[in-house]
C-alpha cells in the first residue's frame, strides 16, 4: 500500500502543558501530556496511535498540526521542520495537513450550511475561483456520499454519520497529503462506524492519502492500520506493524490491552489480564517506567530507570526492561 | 404610636391641659441638609435656619421689619457714618463665658479676614474702623454714610461668635456656641440636628421649648406622610402639597409671602441679548400670570426686582407696560432689533428645583409665539452655581432673594460693579441711581430713588423679573405661638406645645 | 487558603488604583467649583481663591493626586471641603447604615425568592410556575423609587403609618432601628427578589437535569432530599454569584431609597458630595465602595470553596 | 428561524412578551400618527384634568395630554434603551471578543479596566458621567452605555471562551482560517444567543436607569416626554392627580415587563441545554 | 430458575410540542433470578428508556403508555405509589449509569453518598453504616477504603467512580442491578476491570443483572440471555450463545456482521445501510426495520410483525419467521 517515502517524521516530540494556578498565574507544574515520542509515517500509509484515555494521543496529533505549540522536538513534513515556519507561513502549509475530528456534533459550526463549510477552506487558501469551487464542492460531496440537495442544509439536520461525512469532505476538499483522524469514528454506532471506515479506506486509495489514525478502539485500529504505536502516559511503549503487534505483543501493557478487548465470540472465553489501578496523572508521573504501577512484571529496576525505547525486532520497537537483553 | 397619643390629648382635655404635661419637643422636617454651621461662611438657608437659633447679632428685625436691638441694647450715631453700640450686659455664651465688646470685635475681624473667606465680608467692606470702647460698648466707623449698614447687621451671618470656641475647634462648621436661645446638641449628618433650651438665656421666659429637632427629609412625600402621622410637628411644603393638607383637621397651614422672586437672566454681552429690545420683547412675550397659576398654583405675586413682601420698597409692577403680554408689540420689537423671524436659544436651569424647570417649560412655550425657539438645558446644582458665576449661559432661570434692604436687590445684582452682577450688565445712569440710594439716609427720599431705579431697571430688563411665591408651613395642632414672617419664616422663640 | 486570600487582597490594588485615578480625574473634569458652591452667590473672588488654596486645588494635578492617595494609603482620607470633617470616619459611619440596609434587603429578598424559585422549578410549566415567573418579572420591572413613593402614601393614608424620623443605629436601639429600616428594606428587597427568584428557578432546573440527580433518585431518595439537600446546594453557586453582585451593586445603589426615606447612608453622602463638588468625600467614598465591592466578590469566591470541594484555592 | 418562531409562539410567556415588545416598538414608530396632540402642547385651560374623552389619560400640570406624552415617551425611552444598549453592547462585543479570543495580556488589560468600572456602583457611575457631560438625552444614553459596557464585555468574553472550546473552532484553525475570520465568521455568530438575551435585558435596565437618573434630576430633559421624567415630575401630584403618575408608571412597568418576558423566553429558546 | 422481573407489553410515549410519539413499543422480556440479562441495540433504540421505566425514573416528557413491569410476580411497579417506589429504588432494584464522571453529586463526600442509600432504606447507627461502607468499598477493590470515605468525586478517576457507583448499588443487596452502559465511557482495561467486578459481586450477592450496552462484545463476555432492540422494539430475544451462533432477525445479523467483519482486513466492512429512524420519522404501520432491511417484503411495509418463536428459547420479530424455524 504505502511507498517508502517518509512523509511525516516526529522526533522526540514533547508537549508539556503548564498547570497554572493562583492569580499570578505562576506555573507550578507541568502536565507531561506528550513526553518524548518519535515515529515516522510513510506516504500513503496508515499509522495508528492507541492507548488509554489521557495518554497523549490527541495531543500528539494536535501538536503535529500546531494546534498546540509543541514544547520541544522536531516534526518533519516532507523533510522540512514545520516548527520552523512562522504562523502565517504555516497557515499556508495547512492545506496539506488536515484533520478529521472525533465529535461530529461539535466540530461543525452549527450556523453554516454544508456548502459554506466546504467553501471556507477553498476561499481561505485561494485555491480556485468561486465557480470552480462550486463544482469541487459537488465533487467532494458526491465522493463522501452527500447528495446535491443536502449541501444547502445545516449540520443539525444530519445524523451523526452524515455529519462525519461532512467533516471528512471539509478535510479532503483541499487535496491534503496527510490527514490526522482523531477518534474519527469513536462517536458512531457500529454499523455507521463501518460505513465511515469503508469510506475512509476508499478515499485513502483514491486520493493517495497518508493517515495518522488515533483511536482507543483496538478492533478498529487493527482493521485500518499498517503500523500501530501504543502510547502510555505520554510515551511510546511499543510500535510495530499491525499484524505483528496483534499476534505478538511484547510490552506487558500491549498484552493486557489486547486481552481486555471484549471478544465478540461467547464461545472462545480467553484468558484476560485484568490490570489493577488507574492510569496515573500525567502531572505526577511515577518514577522510572510509567507503566510500572500497574505492570504485573514490575521489578526494582522499573522504579528507578525508564526503559529505553528500542527496536527489538525488525520494525518492532518496545520500551520495557524485559527486553533489555535482546540487543 | 406617637400620633394617637398626641391627638388623643388634644381632643380630650383641650384647654385645661397645662404645658407641663406635654413634652416641649418640637420636631421640624426640612427639605435640605445644613451645609455647615459656621455663620460667617455658610450662606445656605438650610444652615441659617439652624445657626440663627444658636447665634445672635447686634441688631435684628421686629415683626414690622424695623431694626431693633438684640445683643446691642441700643446704639447712637455721632455722625452719619459712625455707630456706637451699647451691649446688653450679662449675656453669656453657651459655654458659660460672658459676651463682651471684645467678642463683637473678634467676630467682625473674623468676617473681614480674607482667610475666613466669609460670604458677607462684602457687606461690611466699607467699615474702616472698629473700636472697643468698654466692656459693653463698641464703635463702628464707615467710609461714608451707608443706609444699609444696620440692615446688614441683622443678617444671621453677622453673628457674634466666641474667639475661644473658634480657636478650640479650628472653625465653626461642626460646632455652634452662641448666645442665642437654643444650645446646639448634636448633628447627625443627612438626618437630624438637635437643639436644646438655653437655660441661662438673658430674655425671660424664652425659649419655651425644651428641645428642637430638625430632620432632613428631602422627599416631599416623606415630609407629607410624616406630618400626617404626627411623626413631625412642623414642615415647609410646596403650594401643591399644602393644598393636600387643607382638609386635615389636625394640621394648620400657614403661609406668608416670601422675599424671593424668580427671574430670567440674560448674558447682556451676547447677541441677541445685548439689545434691550430683544429683552423687552421677551418680557412682553412672557405670561407671568400663567406662571403664577401653573408653577405656583395661583399662590404667587407678580414681582419686580424688589419682592412685594418688602412692602413699600417695591413698586406695583402689574400696571407696567412691559409686564403686559403683547405678542404684536413683542414681535415688532424683535423685528426692530433685527430678528423678524425670532431666533433659537438655550434656557439653562437647575434640575434641583422643579419650579425652575417648570418655569422654563412654560417660557419655552410662551416664547414660541414670537418665534423664539428655546431648548431647555437642566444642569445639576453644582454646575448651575458655576454657570451662574461664569455667566456661561445665555439665558438662566433662577430665584433670587431680594434681601431685606433694597440695596441688595438693586445695587448688588445690577450695578456695573455689583458683586452679583453676573449679567455683564452696565448702565451708568442706573449705577448712579443705586449709589445714591445707598447713601441716602432719609427714608422717604430713599424710597423715591428706588422707585425710579426700579422703573428704569424694568425698562432695561437685564433680567425678567417674574413672580414671588408664597412659602407654606404646615404645623400640627398643639403647636402654639408660631407666626411666620417674610423676613423670619421660622421663628420658634416663643413657640410651645399644648 | 490564607495565602490565596492574601494574594487576592494584593490583587485589589490595581483595581483600586484604577478606580482612584478614574474618580480623581472625573472629579477634576466635572464642571463646577467647590469654592463657588460653598460660598454661594455672595462670595468675593478673593474669598474663592482663599478657599481653593486651602483645599490645594491650585496645585498641579499629579501633586493633588499623590497628596490624596498618599493619605489614603496611610488611612487618612482627607477632610471634607464642605464640612471640614474627616472623610473616613464619616464614610464608615454612613457605611454602617447602608450595609445594614443592604443586608436586610438581601435577606428579605432571599426569604421571598429562594422558596418561590424552588417551588417554580419543582412545578415547572404549571400555573404556579407561571405565577412565580410573572411575579418575579414584575418585581424587576417596577422602578423602586415609584414603589417607595406609593408605599409611603398608602401607609400614611390607609394605615396612618409612616416610618419614624430620626435615625438610630442598630446597637443603640435595635427595635427602633428595625422599624426605621424595614420599609426601605422591603422596597429594595422586592426589587432584588426577582432576579434571585429567576436564578434559583433556572439553576435548580439546570441541576435537576443533571445525571447525578437521577442517581440520587435511583437510590430511593425522597423528593424533599433531592431538592433541598442536593439540588439546592448545587444551585447555590450561581445563586451566590448573583447575590454577591446584587449586594455589591446595592452598596452604591441605595442612593434613591436613602433619599426617599431620609436615611443618612453612604449613598446620600456621595450624592450630596457630588452636587456640592466635595471632591474629597466623593473620591474617598467611591474608593471605599469599590473596595467593599471587591471584598464582597472575594468573600463570595471564598464561600464558593466552602460550598464546592472542586474549587480549592491554594 | 421558522421553527424558532413556532417555538416562541408555543411558549405562552414568550408570546406575551414578544407581542408586548412588538406593540411598544410599533407605538414608538407610529407615535406621530397615534398621538392626538403634540407632547409639548399646553392646554392651559385644562391643567390637571382627569382622564376624559378628550384627554384619555388626563392632563398634567401644564395641561399637556398625558396620553400623547406617553406615546412620544415610548420613542424617547426606546431611543435611550437602544442607543445606550447599543453603545454598551458594541463596546462590550469588541472588548469581549478581543479579551476572550486572544486571552493573555490583552485579556488582562481589558478585564482589569472593566473591573474598575464594575467596582463602580452603577448609579454613581452614571451620575458622575452625567455630571461630567451635563444632563441631556444624548449624555444619558452615553452614560448608561458606559455603565453597561463591563456587563456586556464579561458576557461576551465568557461566551467566547466557551465557544472557543468547541471543536469547530479548532477545525477552522486546522484548515488555516485567519484569526480575524475565525472571530468574525465562527465565533461572533455563535455568541449571539446570550448576547441578544443580554441586549433585551439591557434594554429594560436602560429604561429603568434613565428613570432613576430622572429621579435625581439628571435624566432626559424636559419637555422631552421620557417616562422617567414624567414619573418623577408627577410624584408630587400622586395624591390628587394619580393619573399623572399611574400611566407613565404603567408604561414603564409594562415595557420592562415585556422586554424581560421576551428576554427570558429568548434565553430559554436559545439555550440548547434547555431544549 | 424463577422469574424476577417481567416486562409485559411495555410502551413508552414521548410528547414533543404537544404531539405524542411512540419510543418503546410493546416490549416483552423477563429476567430470572441470578440471571445476567443483556439488551443491545444502536443508539436511540430505547434501551435506556426501558431501563429507566422500571424504576419510574423517566423524564417528565416521557410516560409509560401501556403495559406493566412486575417484580417477583407480585408487585406491578407501574402501579406503585411514589412512596412505595422509593422503597424499591436502591433497595430491591438498583441502577448504575453510563457516565461515571457526572453520576455523583460533586458536593458531597463518597461516604455521604453511599450512606444515603442505607439511610433511605434502613436504620443504622453511624458506626454500622461506616463499617458497611468500608466493607463494600473493600469489595469493589479499593485498597484503602477508609481514606476514600472523605474524598469527593472529583478526586477520583472514572474507573474509581464507577466502582463507587457499584458499591452504592450493591450495598443494600438488591435483587436486580440495572447497569446502563456502565463501561462505555471507560477505557478497555478499566472496562475489563469493572465488568469482572460486576460479574463476581453479583454472584456473591445473588443479584440479577440487566446490562444495557451497544457493544456486542460486552454482552458476549458477561451475559447469559440477550434482547436485541431496534427503534423501540425488541426484535430478537434468546440466549447469548444462540444469538451469536444463529442470529435470525436481519438487524441482528447485520449488527453481528459489522462487528465480525472488523477482524477481516481484506474485505469491506459490513454495514447496515441507513440510520436508526428518530421517533418522529417512524412510519405507523409496518416493520420499523423495513427501510434498512435487505430482505424487505411487501408485508413488512404494511404490517408490523409479532415476535415469532424460532425455538423454545428464541424469538424473532420478523415476517421471515412467520412459520417458525429456518430462514427461507
Ligand atoms: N489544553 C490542555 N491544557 C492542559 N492539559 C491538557 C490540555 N490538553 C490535554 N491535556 C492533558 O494532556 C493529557 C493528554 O491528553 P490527550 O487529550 O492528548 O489524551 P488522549 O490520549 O487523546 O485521550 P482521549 O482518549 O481521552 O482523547 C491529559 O492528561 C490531558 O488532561
Ligand atoms: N427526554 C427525552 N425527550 C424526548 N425524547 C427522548 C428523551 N429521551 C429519549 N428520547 C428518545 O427516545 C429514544 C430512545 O432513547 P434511549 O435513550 O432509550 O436510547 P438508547 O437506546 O439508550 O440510546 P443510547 O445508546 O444512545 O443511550 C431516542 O430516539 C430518543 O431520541
Ligand atoms: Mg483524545
Ligand atoms: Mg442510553
Amino acid at each position: 500500500m504505502s511507498t517508502d517515502h517518509v512523509l511525516l517524521k516526529v522526533n522526540n516530540l514533547k508537549k508539556h502543558f503548564p498547570q497554572k494556578s493562583g492569580i499570578f498565574k505562576k506555573t507550578k507544574n507541568y502536565v507531561r501530556a506528550v513526553d518524548g515520542i518519535s515515529f515516522e509515517i510513510k506516504e500513503e500509509e496508515t499509522f495508528s496511535l492507541v492507548g488509554e484515555s489521557g495518554c497523549g494521543k490527541s495531543t500528539t496529533g494536535r501538536s503535529i498540526l500546531r494546534l498546540h505549540e509543541p514544547t520541544s522536538g522536531e516534526i518533519l513534513y516532507d523533510g522540512q521542520d514545520i516548527l520552523e515556519f512562522s504562523k502565517g507561513d504555516f497557515r499556508k502549509l495547512r492545506k496539506d495537513l488536515q484533520m478529521i475530528f472525533q465529535d461530529p456534533y461539535s466540530s461543525l459550526n452549527p450556523r453554516m450550511t454544508v456548502k459554506k463549510l466546504l467553501m471556507e477552506p477553498l476561499l481561505t487558501h485561494h485555491v480556485c475561483t468561486k465557480e470552480e469551487a462550486e463544482s469541487r464542492i459537488l465533487d467532494i460531496a458526491q465522493k463522501v456520499g452527500l447528495s446535491k440537495e443536502q449541501i444547502n442544509r445545516h449540520p443539525h439536520e444530519f445524523s451523526g454519520g452524515q455529519r462525519q461525512r461532512i467533516g471528512i469532505a471539509r478535510a479532503l476538499i483541499l487535496n491534503p497529503k496527510v490527514v490526522i483522524l482523531d477518534e474519527a469514528v469513536s462517536a458512531l454506532d457500529v454499523s455507521i462506524q463501518a460505513q465511515i471506515l469503508n469510506l475512509l479506506i476508499d478515499l485513502q486509495k483514491d486520493l493517495k492519502l497518508t493517515y495518522l489514525f488515533i483511536s482507543h478502539d483496538l478492533n478498529v485500529v487493527r482493521h485500518v492500520s499498517d503500523r500501530v504505536g501504543v502510547m502510555y502516559l505520554g510515551q511510546m511503549m511499543e510500535m510495530a506493524p499491525t499484524d505483528e503487534l496483534y499476534s505478538n505483543p511484547l510490552h506487558p501493557y500491549t498484552e493486557s490491552l489486547l486481552s481486555a478487548i471484549p471478544s465478540s465470540d461467547p464461545f472462545k472465553k480467553k484468558e484476560r489480564i485484568i490490570l489493577q489501578g488507574d492510569v496515573p496523572d500525567p502531572a505526577n508521573p511515577p518514577s522510572g517506567c510509567p507503566f510500572r504501577l500497574r505492570c504485573p512484571h514490575a521489578h526494582e529496576r522499573c522504579v528507578v530507570e525508564n526503559p529505553k525505547y528500542q527496536e527489538v525486532k525488525d520494525d518492532h520497537w518496545v520500551a520495557c526492561h524485559l527486553y533489555d537483553n535482546n540487543e | 404610636s406617637d400620633d394617637s397619643e398626641t391627638s388623643g390629648d388634644n381632643d380630650s382635655n383641650s384647654d385645661n391641659d397645662s404645658e407641663s404635661n406635654v413634652e416641649q419637643v418640637l420636631k421640624i422636617a426640612n427639605d435640605q441638609e445644613p451645609a455647615g454651621l459656621d455663620p460667617h461662611t455658610t450662606p445656605a438657608h438650610s444652615s441659617v435656619r439652624v445657626y440663627s437659633k444658636v447665634y445672635e447679632g447686634l441688631v435684628t428685625f421686629d415683626e414690622n421689619m424695623e431694626v431693633v436691638g438684640q445683643l446691642a441694647e441700643d446704639w447712637e450715631q455721632p455722625d452719619d457714618s459712625t455707630y456706637i453700640f451699647n451691649l446688653v450686659e450679662g449675656v453669656t455664651f453657651h459655654n458659660g463665658e460672658e459676651m463682651t465688646a471684645e467678642d463683637v470685635l473678634y467676630s467682625f475681624e473674623r468676617i473681614l479676614d480674607e482667610a475666613t473667606a466669609s460670604h458677607i465680608a462684602s457687606y461690611f467692606s466699607d467699615v474702616t474702623n472698629i473700636e472697643v470702647m468698654g466692656d459693653y460698648q463698641i464703635k463702628f466707623e464707615l467710609e461714608e454714610p451707608n443706609a444699609t449698614f444696620l440692615t446688614n447687621l441683622t443678617n444671621s451671618s453677622a453673628a457674634i461668635v466666641s474667639q475661644q470656641v473658634v480657636e478650640e475647634n479650628g472653625d465653626l462648621q461642626q460646632v455652634a456656641v452662641g448666645t442665642g436661645p437654643f444650645v446646639f446638641e448634636e448633628w447627625v449628618p443627612d438626618n437630624s440636628v438637635t437643639l436644646s433650651k438655653y437655660e441661662d438665656y438673658y430674655v425671660e421666659d424664652v425659649p419655651k421649648l425644651d428641645r428642637v429637632e430638625y430632620y432632613t427629609m428631602k422627599e416631599e412625600s416623606s415630609r407629607l406622610s410624616a406630618i400626617r402621622t404626627g411623626e413631625i410637628d412642623m414642615t415647609t411644603l410646596t403650594a401643591k402639597s399644602s393644598e393636600l393638607l387643607d382638609g386635615e383637621e389636625e394640621i394648620n397651614i400657614m403661609d406668608y409671602q416670601s422675599l424671593e422672586y424668580s427671574y430670567v437672566g440674560f448674558n447682556t454681552d451676547k447677541e441677541p441679548f445685548n439689545d434691550e429690545r430683544v429683552r423687552q420683547a421677551l418680557s412682553m412675550a412672557t405670561d407671568r400670570e400663567s406662571i403664577v397659576d401653573i408653577v405656583w398654583d395661583g399662590d404667587a405675586l407678580v414681582s419686580g426686582p424688589i419682592a412685594p413682601a418688602m412692602g413699600d420698597w417695591s413698586i406695583d409692577v402689574e400696571q407696567e407696560a412691559i409686564y403686559q403680554r403683547n405678542i404684536d408689540e413683542a414681535k415688532q420689537l424683535l423685528a426692530d432689533a433685527g430678528y423678524p423671524d425670532g431666533f433659537s436659544t438655550v434656557i439653562t436651569t437647575a434640575s434641583t428645583y422643579a419650579d425652575m424647570v417648570d418655569t422654563a417649560q412654560l417660557l419655552q412655550q410662551q416664547w414660541k409665539e414670537i418665534g423664539v425657539e428655546a431648548e431647555i438645558e437642566q444642569i445639576e446644582w453644582g454646575d448651575y452655581i458655576d454657570t451662574w458665576s461664569n455667566t456661561s449661559a445665555d439665558i438662566l432661570i433662577g430665584r433670587n432673594g431680594s434681601g431685606t434692604d433694597p440695596d441688595r436687590a438693586m445695587n448688588y445684582f445690577f450695578n456695573t460693579e455689583g458683586s452679583a452682577n453676573v449679567w455683564n450688565f452696565s448702565n451708568e445712569n442706573y449705577d448712579e441711581m443705586v449709589a445714591k440710594g445707598k447713601r441716602t439716609i432719609d427714608q422717604a427720599e430713599r424710597k423715591q430713588v428706588y422707585v425710579e431705579a426700579q422703573e428704569e431697571l424694568l425698562q432695561l430688563s437685564p433680567n425678567l423679573f417674574l413672580v414671588s411665591p408664597k412659602n407654606y408651613v404646615a404645623v400640627r395642632d398643639g403647636v402654639e405661638g408660631f407666626t411666620p414672617y417674610a423676613h423670619n419664616g421660622e421663628d420658634i422663640d416663643n413657640v410651645y406645645k399644648k | 487558603m490564607f495565602t490565596y486570600i492574601m494574594r487576592r487582597i494584593l490583587m485589589l490594588f490595581p483595581v483600586l488604583f484604577g478606580v482612584s485615578v478614574f474618580i480623581f480625574v472625573v472629579m477634576r473634569v466635572v464642571p463646577g467649583d467647590v469654592a463657588q458652591t460653598i460660598l454661594g452667590t455672595d462670595a468675593t473672588p478673593a474669598a474663592l481663591e482663599q478657599l481653593r488654596n486651602r483645599f490645594g486645588l491650585n496645585l498641579p494635578l499629579h501633586e493633588q493626586y499623590f497628596n490624596w492617595i498618599g493619605g489614603v494609603l496611610t488611612g487618612d482620607f482627607g477632610e471634607s471641603m464642605r464640612t471640614g470633617k474627616e472623610v473616613l470616619p464619616d464614610i464608615l459611619n454612613r457605611f454602617k447604615l447602608t450595609f445594614e440596609l443592604t443586608m436586610l434587603s438581601a435577606f428579605i429578598s432571599w426569604i421571598i425568592a429562594i422558596p418561590l424559585g424552588i417551588v417554580a422549578a419543582m412545578k415547572r410549566n404549571s400555573k404556579t410556575d407561571f405565577g412565580v415567573r410573572i411575579i418575579s418579572l414584575l418585581g424587576v420591572s417596577v422602578p423602586n423609587f415609584a414603589l417607595a413613593t406609593v408605599l409611603i402614601l398608602v401607609l400614611a393614608l390607609a394605615f396612618s403609618y409612616s416610618t419614624p424620623v430620626g435615625y438610630v443605629g442598630f446597637f443603640e436601639n435595635p427595635v427602633r432601628n428595625l422599624e426605621i429600616m424595614i420599609i426601605p428594606a422591603i422596597v429594595l428587597g422586592t426589587s432584588m427578589a426577582g432576579a434571585v427568584m429567576r436564578m434559583t428557578r433556572s439553576s435548580i432546573l439546570e441541576i435537576l437535569r443533571q445525571d447525578f440527580i437521577r442517581t440520587i433518585r435511583a437510590k430511593g431518595a425522597k423528593e424533599r432530599i433531592v431538592i433541598f439537600q442536593h439540588a439546592l446546594k448545587n444551585a447555590m453557586i450561581p445563586i451566590l454569584t448573583i447575590i454577591g453582585l446584587q449586594i455589591g451593586t446595592l452598596l452604591g445603589g441605595t442612593v434613591i431609597i436613602e433619599q426617599i426615606f431620609s436615611l443618612p447612608g453612604l449613598g446620600q453622602l456621595v450624592l450630596t458630595a457630588i452636587t456640592q463638588r466635595d471632591f474629597m468625600v466623593v473620591q474617598g467614598a467611591v474608593l471605599f465602595i469599590a473596595f467593599v465591592f471587591v471584598m464582597i466578590n472575594l468573600l463570595v469566591d471564598i464561600l464558593y470553596s466552602y460550598l464546592d470541594p472542586r474549587i480549592s484555592y491554594k | 428561524m421558522r421553527k424558532f418562531l413556532k417555538r416562541l409562539i408555543h411558549d405562552k410567556v414568550g408570546l406575551i412578551g414578544s407581542v408586548g415588545v412588538l406593540l411598544v416598538v410599533i407605538i414608538g414608530l407610529l407615535a406621530p400618527i397615534i398621538a392626538p396632540f403634540s407632547p409639548e402642547q399646553m392646554f392651559t385651560e385644562h391643567t390637571m384634568e382627569g382622564p376624559s374623552g378628550q384627554f384619555i389619560f388626563g392632563t398634567d400640570e401644564f395641561g399637556r395630554d398625558i396620553f400623547s406624552r406617553i406615546i412620544y415617551g415610548t420613542q424617547v425611552s426606546l431611543q435611550v434603551g437602544l442607543i445606550a444598549v447599543g453603545i454598551g453592547a458594541t463596546c462590550g462585543l469588541i472588548f469581549g471578543l478581543i479579551a476572550g479570543y486572544f486571552q493573555g495580556k490583552a485579556d488582562q488589560i481589558i478585564m482589569r479596566i472593566m473591573d474598575v468600572f464594575f467596582a463602580f456602583p452603577d448609579i454613581l457611575l452614571a451620575l458622575t458621567i452625567v455630571a461630567v457631560l451635563g444632563p441631556s438625552l444624548t449624555n444619558t444614553m452615553v452614560a448608561i452605555g458606559i455603565v453597561f459596557t463591563p456587563v456586556f464585555t464579561r458576557i461576551v468574553r465568557g461566551t467566547v471562551i466557551s465557544v472557543k472550546e468547541n471543536e469547530y473552532i479548532t477545525n477552522a484553525v486546522a484548515i488555516g482560517v485567519s484569526p480575524i475570520n475565525i472571530i468574525l465568521k465562527h465565533i461572533t455568530p455563535n455568541i449571539m444567543a446570550p448576547f441578544i438575551v443580554q441586549i433585551t435585558l439591557g434594554l429594560s435596565g436602560a429604561i429603568l436607569t434613565e428613570a432613576a437618573l430622572s429621579f435625581l434630576g439628571l435624566g432626559v430633559q424636559p419637555p422631552d416626554p421620557s417616562w422617567g421624567v414624567m414619573l418623577n415630575s408627577s410624584r408630587a401630584y400622586m395624591e390628587f392627580a394619580p393619573w399623572t403618575i399611574l400611566f407613565p408608571a404603567g408604561a414603564i412597568v409594562f415595557t420592562i415587563f415585556c422586554f424581560n418576558l421576551f428576554g427570558d423566553s429568548l434565553r430559554d429558546l436559545l439555550d440548547p441545554k434547555l431544549k | 430458575m424463577t422469574t424476577l422481573l417481567d416486562i409485559n407489553d411495555l410502551s413508552i410515549d414521548v410528547e414533543i410540542d404537544k404531539q405524542t410519539f411512540n419510543v418503546v413499543n410493546n416490549l416483552n422480556l423477563s429476567i430470572k433470578k441470578k440471571q445476567k440479562y443483556g439488551i443491545v441495540g444502536e443508539s436511540g433504540s430505547g434501551k435506556s428508556l426501558t431501563s429507566l421505566s422500571i424504576l419510574s425514573l423517566l423524564p417528565d416528557v416521557l410516560r409509560v403508555s401501556n403495559g406493566n413491569i412486575v417484580l417477583d410476580k407480585t408487585t406491578d411497579l407501574t402501579k406503585l405509589s411514589k412512596k412505595e417506589m422509593l422503597n424499591i429504588r436502591g433497595n430491591e432494584i438498583s441502577m448504575i449509569f453510563q457516565e461515571p464522571m457526572t453520576a455523583l453529586d460533586p458536593l458531597f463526600t463518597i461516604e455521604h453518598q453511599i450512606s444515603e442509600v442505607l439511610r433511605f432504606h434502613g436504620r443504622y447507627t453511624k458506626k454500622q453504616m461506616q463499617e458497611m461502607i468500608i466493607d463494600i468499598l473493600d469489595k469493589v477493590g479499593f485498597a484503602q477504603p477508609k481514606k476514600l470515605l472523605k474524598s469527593y468525586p472529583h478526586q477520583l478517576s472514572g474507573g474509581m467512580r464507577q466502582r463507587v457507583m457499584i458499591a452504592m448499588a450493591l450495598i443494600c443487596k438488591p435483587k436486580l442491578l440495572i447497569a446502563d452502559e456502565p463501561t462505555t465511557a471507560l477505557d478497555v482495561t478499566i472496562q475489563a476491570q469493572i465488568l469482572d467486578l460486576m460479574n463476581g459481586l453479583t454472584e456473591d450477592y445473588d443479584t440479577s443483572i440487566l446490562l444495557i450496552t451497544h457493544d456486542l462484545g460486552v454482552i458476549a463476555e458477561t451475559c447469559e440471555r440477550v434482547a436485541v432492540m431496534y427503534a423501540g422494539t425488541l426484535v430478537e430475544e434468546t440466549t447469548v450463545k444462540e444469538l451469536f451462533r444463529n442470529p435470525t432477525h436481519p438487524y441482528s445479523v447485520g449488527l453481528l456482521d459489522s462487528v465480525r467483519s472488523l477482524g477481516d482486513k481484506s474485505q469491506k466492512l459490513y454495514s447496515i445501510p441507513g440510520n436508526v429512524p428518530t421517533p418522529t420519522e417512524l412510519n405507523e404501520s409496518g416493520c420499523r426495520f423495513a427501510s434498512r432491511c435487505p430482505h424487505v417484503m411487501d408485508i413488512c411495509l404494511a404490517h408490523d410483525p409479532p415476535l415469532f418463536p424460532i425455538d423454545e428459547d428464541h424469538t424473532s420479530k420478523c415476517w421471515l419467521y412467520k412459520d417458525g424455524g429456518e430462514k427461507e
